[in-house]
């Protein structure tokens, strides 16, 4: 098979699992089991383009050409096959634990559940693959419509305003910013190809380029830069699992992804470091990293101050895009992966509280470690990889952020990322602290136990993955150096 | 094949008096159904050949240009006949059934009959090069939609109608009065001979009148705010496939029609730059749009929602004429076709609900979701068009004309066209919700999908509006031919 | 319904002038003022003074809405059909000249009538489906 | 020529006016379509103004032959356009007919207090 057909075929497996899970309407067993084979094979699928990608080939696909001299088109590229990988791999992961969550939780139209979840796959991959902004913003716009029902599931009033906010935030942001910044790209440099060292230079002077900035910045809804993060929250209406690929997996990582593709493809990062407009960018990162950091501290349900630590780490991404360093962009895609890995890692274990011990606030959890010791020490690891503490992979994000920074002669910023780190601290352990040295208060009623098997292995599995990624963090380096021009 | 223009006229023309012969109502209707279905082939035929050897010119009678009645094809009216016969076509097929529920079978073949001669009037406004032949065909079509339109069940259907009739003959009289000062000041009723002589008498009165007496009477006709007042009524009671034909084609001949005035008789020059005329229009789209969407935010009626929407659709093929450039043009032929799919796909599925409820209100529609879901994740991608998202049709129309506004620094019109959408996202929004996040009624648990000759049409219309949104050339990329001819670009 | 001798008399006496005059103007459309409109006016005037003397089911008795239908449709046909025997015959659409090619003024007569005719038969018999359908109705309250 | 000398068109006018403001002001449906004939008759008048040519004879070629004939092709024109008006007209009294079998009046207001009711 040609690298383009693998390409094309990638797409399609999600996009056939959704199509086969409606089918299977009337058979749960088959319906879930179809699920997982499909995110099996769309990983392997991905995987095998790995050697190809590192040996600096891009496999190409093109499809239609929607307005003149643009098209439809995949091409793959480090970051994208980073956030494939990322996506395709924690689909497996999270289909098990939701099979496990919504099993025991009795949800239901689980079938349209899991349908739109694939779509969302589907989506989330075809961002990945993007050869151009249009496809891209594309799938970007499938990605928001597809989980919108995810997001509603429950249907009731609260679910409803939930989700109208979701939806409400991230089209408008899309619509009313991104895509005038798309077409006005096109309009600039007649193409919206992602072309290495960008398609924007020499085309515009610097207070045009600074207001496509923030338009793409901002209007990447789903990088949840302040003030357009207030989706976040409200989509915690939804099912764990939803969150753990709204938070993880998909939707954000799209956005900042995004982000960071237009930073690298669209703009360069030569012309972001030599116009320095992306310098207020940086700064309404680091205000985004402070103040969502603050805010966490400060709520008690665990799911939205979750929510917020997110809305906090995204900011780590959009700030090495700013920082227009090589060490900056391969820290922030690098930090695309490790937080994916270690929130969802954190998401699937408040699921697990949730789903046994029926406990949404911190506050309630105490002593929740001597009767759920395995979830909250995967709790524990997780946490300890957004921090960013060695051995886990988180670590190493930041390190490369830090380290661009000072490239950047951003003394400030690297301040920023000390201090964030140390906020985070202070609202990701109390969780553990709490759970494992106080005395149990309520939750020791002896029916509580550990979570379903479906929930605990898919979180082990993620929190063994915090670990791994700090030994092979080597790998990802090699696979995102041509991106920094390292 | 000489004759292709005028049979495609000719065809519906002569199938309509012999569906009165035939009578019996499941002959007619496949009689009807062989012959529309015959209408798209030769239009497309017609395209094929104007994109490949320009235009073609047929006279009627034999009598030459200037002097007899001329049909005149080029890429622009190909491409309307084709798009028009093609959805005239998918709706009659998708008819039979839902007729079957809404009109008495004794008058099956009149409604058959109207049909035909609407769709006639329609083709025939826009293949003529004659301009009294335009307004013999308006009334042709308008009449016939009268009488479609008062076939509703409901008795507001005779009011709509009434309403209609009234506000669009005194349209076709304003474009009558227009037609017949034109003549007064040329002598020439063919639309290529009177742009030539127009040149000499630019500055005079009489030509100012005509053209205002032309584009109020045909803002009437399309609906442009605020001369819509007799849409919504007329939408909302006609019968499912009278609604869905005539959204999905009538107001667009109009829209055509003026873009053939605008740029082919007047031209550019007198039309913009000596009238200003992209001052009235602008403000006037912009205003329909944002009033218009605001109105159907709040309608309970789902088929008057869409009505009002229509509204705001049609200023967006207005605002893209406002700007008299080629992205702009196109932006306006392609948001006809697009939204012709999008608003006849869209109202084929509330015929579908409508067959299976009876009623086309909000409440009625809860959990309609899960016990239509074809129907209803069919209205999902139309309405998905509506507000613009990729994919969709709908999309590729909001493309062109933010491109045409941001060419020519229009900030302030690009932000307001984006910020449009949103409030279509807030009706369609409305409807998904109530469609699938409540609990049916009591007595509408027991609805089933709509049968499968309803399904099949609409699917096709609404698969059509994604297709059209990844591949383009067909439909924006003969629109920029189009778009370059009128304003002399090429050929 | 009560009878007025002198207007049934007298309506039995014009009635054939009436309808012979719609002839004439019928078919002397091409030489003088008249043509297919107006002699369908005439012809269907005729009937309606009939009806209105005479009672509408008599009137209907004589030209059954069925057949006033079907003579309307087959008015519409004949002129269009004579544009397409126009074509068949290797001219344009309602070319007259193709109906007699070797004397173009004899095609013009010949194709005229047959319209004339046809839009004669159309009018005369729409008129009458008109009244009748008004005549025809009950009365409301 | 003075402003009297073409009174035609003055006639024109003050017709167009008339049927106009009846089709508006009027609120009796019937009155509208009388209003609305009007309206129609005066562009009648119109296209028949601008055919006459003074002194022109009727155009008919015949035996008597004039030098000058009033212009033919707008009186051909208004025919079609006569048969279009009564087309309407008579669309129109059917939906008037059958508005008041559904609803009992034919009155605008009426209807429009019975259509808000519902």
């Amino acid at each position: 098979m040609s690298p383009s057909t693998v390409l094309l075929l990638t797409l399609a497996l999600p996009l056939v699992a959704a199509v086969l899970t409606g089918l299977f309407d009337r058979r749960p067993n088959v319906r879930e089991a179809t699920t997982l084979v499909a995110g099996v094979l769309t990983f392997l699928v991905v995987a095998s383009l790995v050697p190809d990608v590192l040996s600096g080939l891009r496999p190409e696909a093109t499809l239609f050409e929607v307005v003149p001299g643009v098209s439809i088109a995949f091409t793959l590229e480090p970051l994208g096959m980073l956030f494939a990988l990322v996506a395709s791999g924690l689909w497996i992961v999270t289909t098990n634990y939701s099979i496990g969550y919504m099993r025991s939780h009795d949800e239901g139209h689980q079938t349209r559940f899991y349908t739109c979840f694939a779509v969302a796959i589907f989506a989330a991959l075809g961002v990945a693959l993007a050869g151009n902004l249009l496809t891209l913003f594309v799938f970007y716009e499938v990605l928001t419509i597809s989980t919108y029902p995810l997001v509603a599931h429950h249907g009731d009033e609260k679910a409803r305003r939930g989700a109208r906010v979701y939806l409400g935030v991230l089209l408008t942001t899309s619509v009313a910013l991104l895509l005038p910044a798309v077409i006005w790209t096109y309009t600039l440099a007649g193409t919206l190809d992602f072309t290495e060292g960008g398609i924007l230079a020499g085309k515009a002077d610097n207070l045009t380029l600074g207001i496509l900035l923030a338009l793409f910045a901002f209007g990447t809804g789903k990088a949840a830069l302040m003030p357009f993060h207030r989706w976040l929250p409200a989509a915690m209406v939804a099912p764990t699992p939803v969150s753990a690929l709204l938070h993880a997996v998909a939707v954000v990582k799209a956005g900042v992804f995004t982000v960071m593709k237009v930073a690298v493809y669209i703009f360069g990062i030569d012309l972001l470091a030599s116009t320095h407009i992306s310098v207020w960018l940086m700064y309404a990162a680091a205000l985004t990293v402070m103040l969502s950091s603050l805010i966490a501290m400060t709520k008690d349900n665990l799911k939205a101050r979750l929510a917020y630590s997110t809305i906090s780490q995204l900011s780590y991404v959009v700030l090495g895009a700013a920082l227009a360093t090589g060490s900056g962009v391969i820290g922030g895609s690098m930090h695309i992966a490790m937080h994916a890995v270690g929130k969802i890692t954190l998401f699937f274990c408040a699921g697990a509280i949730y789903v046994t011990a029926h406990k949404t606030e911190i506050s309630d959890m105490r002593g929740i470690g001597r009767v759920m010791p395995i979830t909250t020490f995967a709790f524990l690891i997780g946490a300890l990889s957004v921090i960013g503490v060695p051995p886990f992979g988180g670590s190493w994000s930041k390190w490369y952020l830090a380290l661009g920074a000072i490239d950047a002669h951003q003394s400030i910023l690297v301040g920023v990322l000390m201090v964030s780190s140390l906020l985070n601290i202070a609202y990701l352990l109390p969780l553990p602290i709490r759970g494992f040295f106080s005395a149990p208060e309520g939750v020791a009623n002896p029916k509580v136990k550990e979570a379903p098997l479906f929930c605990l292995v898919p979180l082990c599995v993620t929190a063994t993955g915090c670990v791994l990624l700090f030994f092979y963090a080597d790998g990802i380096y090699r696979l995102l150096a041509p991106l920094g021009g390292q | 094949m000489e004759h292709l223009p005028v049979l495609l006229i000719v065809v519906p023309l002569m199938a309509a008096p012999l569906c009165v012969l035939i009578r019996q109502p499941t002959l007619v209707m496949g009689f009807a159904l062989v012959v529309i279905w015959s209408c798209p082939l030769m239009a497309a035929t017609l395209l094929q050949r104007v994109l490949a050897d320009g235009t073609i010119s047929y006279a009627i009678g034999g009598w030459p240009a200037p002097y007899g009645i001329e049909y005149r094809v080029d890429a622009l009216n190909a491409f309307v006949l084709l798009f028009v016969s093609s959805l005239g076509a998918a709706v009659l097929s998708y008819a039979p059934r839902s007729i079957a529920r809404e009109i008495p079978q004794s008058k099956h073949h009149l409604f058959v009959t109207s049909y035909l001669l609407c769709l006639t009037g329609l083709m025939g406004m826009t293949i003529t090069g004659d301009l009294f032949n335009v307004f013999v065909f308006l009334e042709i079509s308008s009449l016939s939609s009268y009488a479609l339109i008062s076939l509703g069940r409901h008795r507001r259907a005779l009011t709509a109608a009434f309403q209609y009739l009234i506000l669009g003959t005194v349209g076709a009289t304003f474009i009558l009065i227009g037609i017949g000062l034109l003549y007064q000041m040329t002598g020439t009723l063919n639309m290529a001979d009177m742009a030539e002589r127009l040149r000499d008498v630019t500055g005079v009165r009489t030509v100012l009148v005509a053209f205002a007496f032309l584009s109020v009477g045909l803002a009437l006709k399309m609906a442009l705010f605020p001369l819509h007042l007799w849409l919504p009524d007329a939408y909302a009671f006609a019968p499912s496939a009278v609604t869905a034909f005539i959204a999905a084609t009538s107001t667009k001949v109009s829209v055509y029609v003026l873009l053939r005035f605008v740029f082919s008789v007047f031209g550019v020059g007198f039309a913009f730059d000596t009238l200003g005329l992209d001052r009235i229009l602008l403000p006037l789209a912009l205003v329909g749009i944002f009033v218009a969407s605001t109105v159907a935010i709040f309608q309970q009626n789902i088929k008057r929602m869409l009505a009002y929407s229509s509204v705001a659709q049609v200023g967006y093929m207005v605002l893209g004429i406002s700007f008299a450039s080629v992205n702009g043009l196109t932006a306006s032929i392609v948001h006809m076709f697009n939204h012709a799919l999008m608003k006849g796909g869209l109202f084929m599925a509330m015929g579908c609900i409508a067959f299976r409820l009876g009623s086309v209100d909000l409440d009625r529609m809860r959990g309609i979701g899960r016990t239509m879901p074809v129907t209803m994740a069919l209205w999902v991608v139309g309405g998905l068009g509506l507000i613009g998202i990729p994919v969709t049709a709908g999309f590729i129309s909001k493309w062109y004309l933010i491109m045409a506004a941001l060419e020519q620094d229009r900030w302030v019109v690009a932000a307001l066209v984006l910020v449009s959408s949103l409030l279509a996202l807030v009706y369609i929004l409305r409807v998904v919700e109530v469609a699938y996040f409540q609990e049916p009624a009591e007595g509408d648990a027991h609805v089933t999908e709509a049968p499968m000759s309803l399904l099949v049409p609409t699917g096709l219309v609404i698969g059509a509006t994604l297709f059209f949104g990844l591949q383009t050339s067909w439909s924006a990329g003969v629109a920029r031919v189009a778009a370059e001819s009128l304003l002399g670009l090429s050929r | 319904m009560t009878t007025v001798t002198i207007l049934r008399v007298v309506t039995k006496i014009l009635m054939p002038y009436i309808l012979l005059f719609g002839l004439y103007v019928q078919f002397h459309g091409d030489f003088g003022p008249g043509g297919g409109f107006q002699a369908g006016v005439i012809f269907a005037a005729g009937i309606i003074l009939y009806a209105l003397v005479y009672g509408l089911n008599s009137a209907i008795r004589i030209a059954p809405p069925v057949v006033l239908e079907s003579l309307f449709a087959l008015g519409v046909l004949i002129f269009a059909g004579t544009g397409v025997a126009t074509m068949l015959m290797g001219g344009h659409f309602l070319d007259y000249n193709a109906l007699s090619p070797h004397d173009p003024i004899h095609g013009q007569h010949w194709g005229l009538m047959a319209v004339e005719f046809g839009v004669g038969m159309a009018v005369a018999s729409g008129m009458t489906l008109i009244y009748f359908a008004f005549a025809g109705r009950e009365r409301v309250r | 020529m003075s402003p009297l000398g073409l009174y035609n068109y003055w006639v024109v006018i003050f017709l167009m006016m008339t049927g106009f403001y009846v089709v508006i002001a009027r609120g009796n449906l019937i009155k509208k379509i009388i209003g609305l004939n009007i309206f129609q008759t005066s562009v009648f008048l119109l296209y028949l103004t601008m055919g006459k040519v003074r002194g022109g004879t009727v155009p008919i070629f015949a035996e008597i032959r004039a030098d000058i004939y009033t212009h033919p092709l707008p009186s051909v024109l208004i025919l079609t356009a006569i048969v279009v008006g009564i087309a309407t007209t008579a669309v129109a009294l059917a939906l008037i007919v059958r508005i008041r079998e559904a609803y009992g009046t034919i009155e605008e207001d009426d209807l429009d207090a019975i259509n808000r009711e519902e």
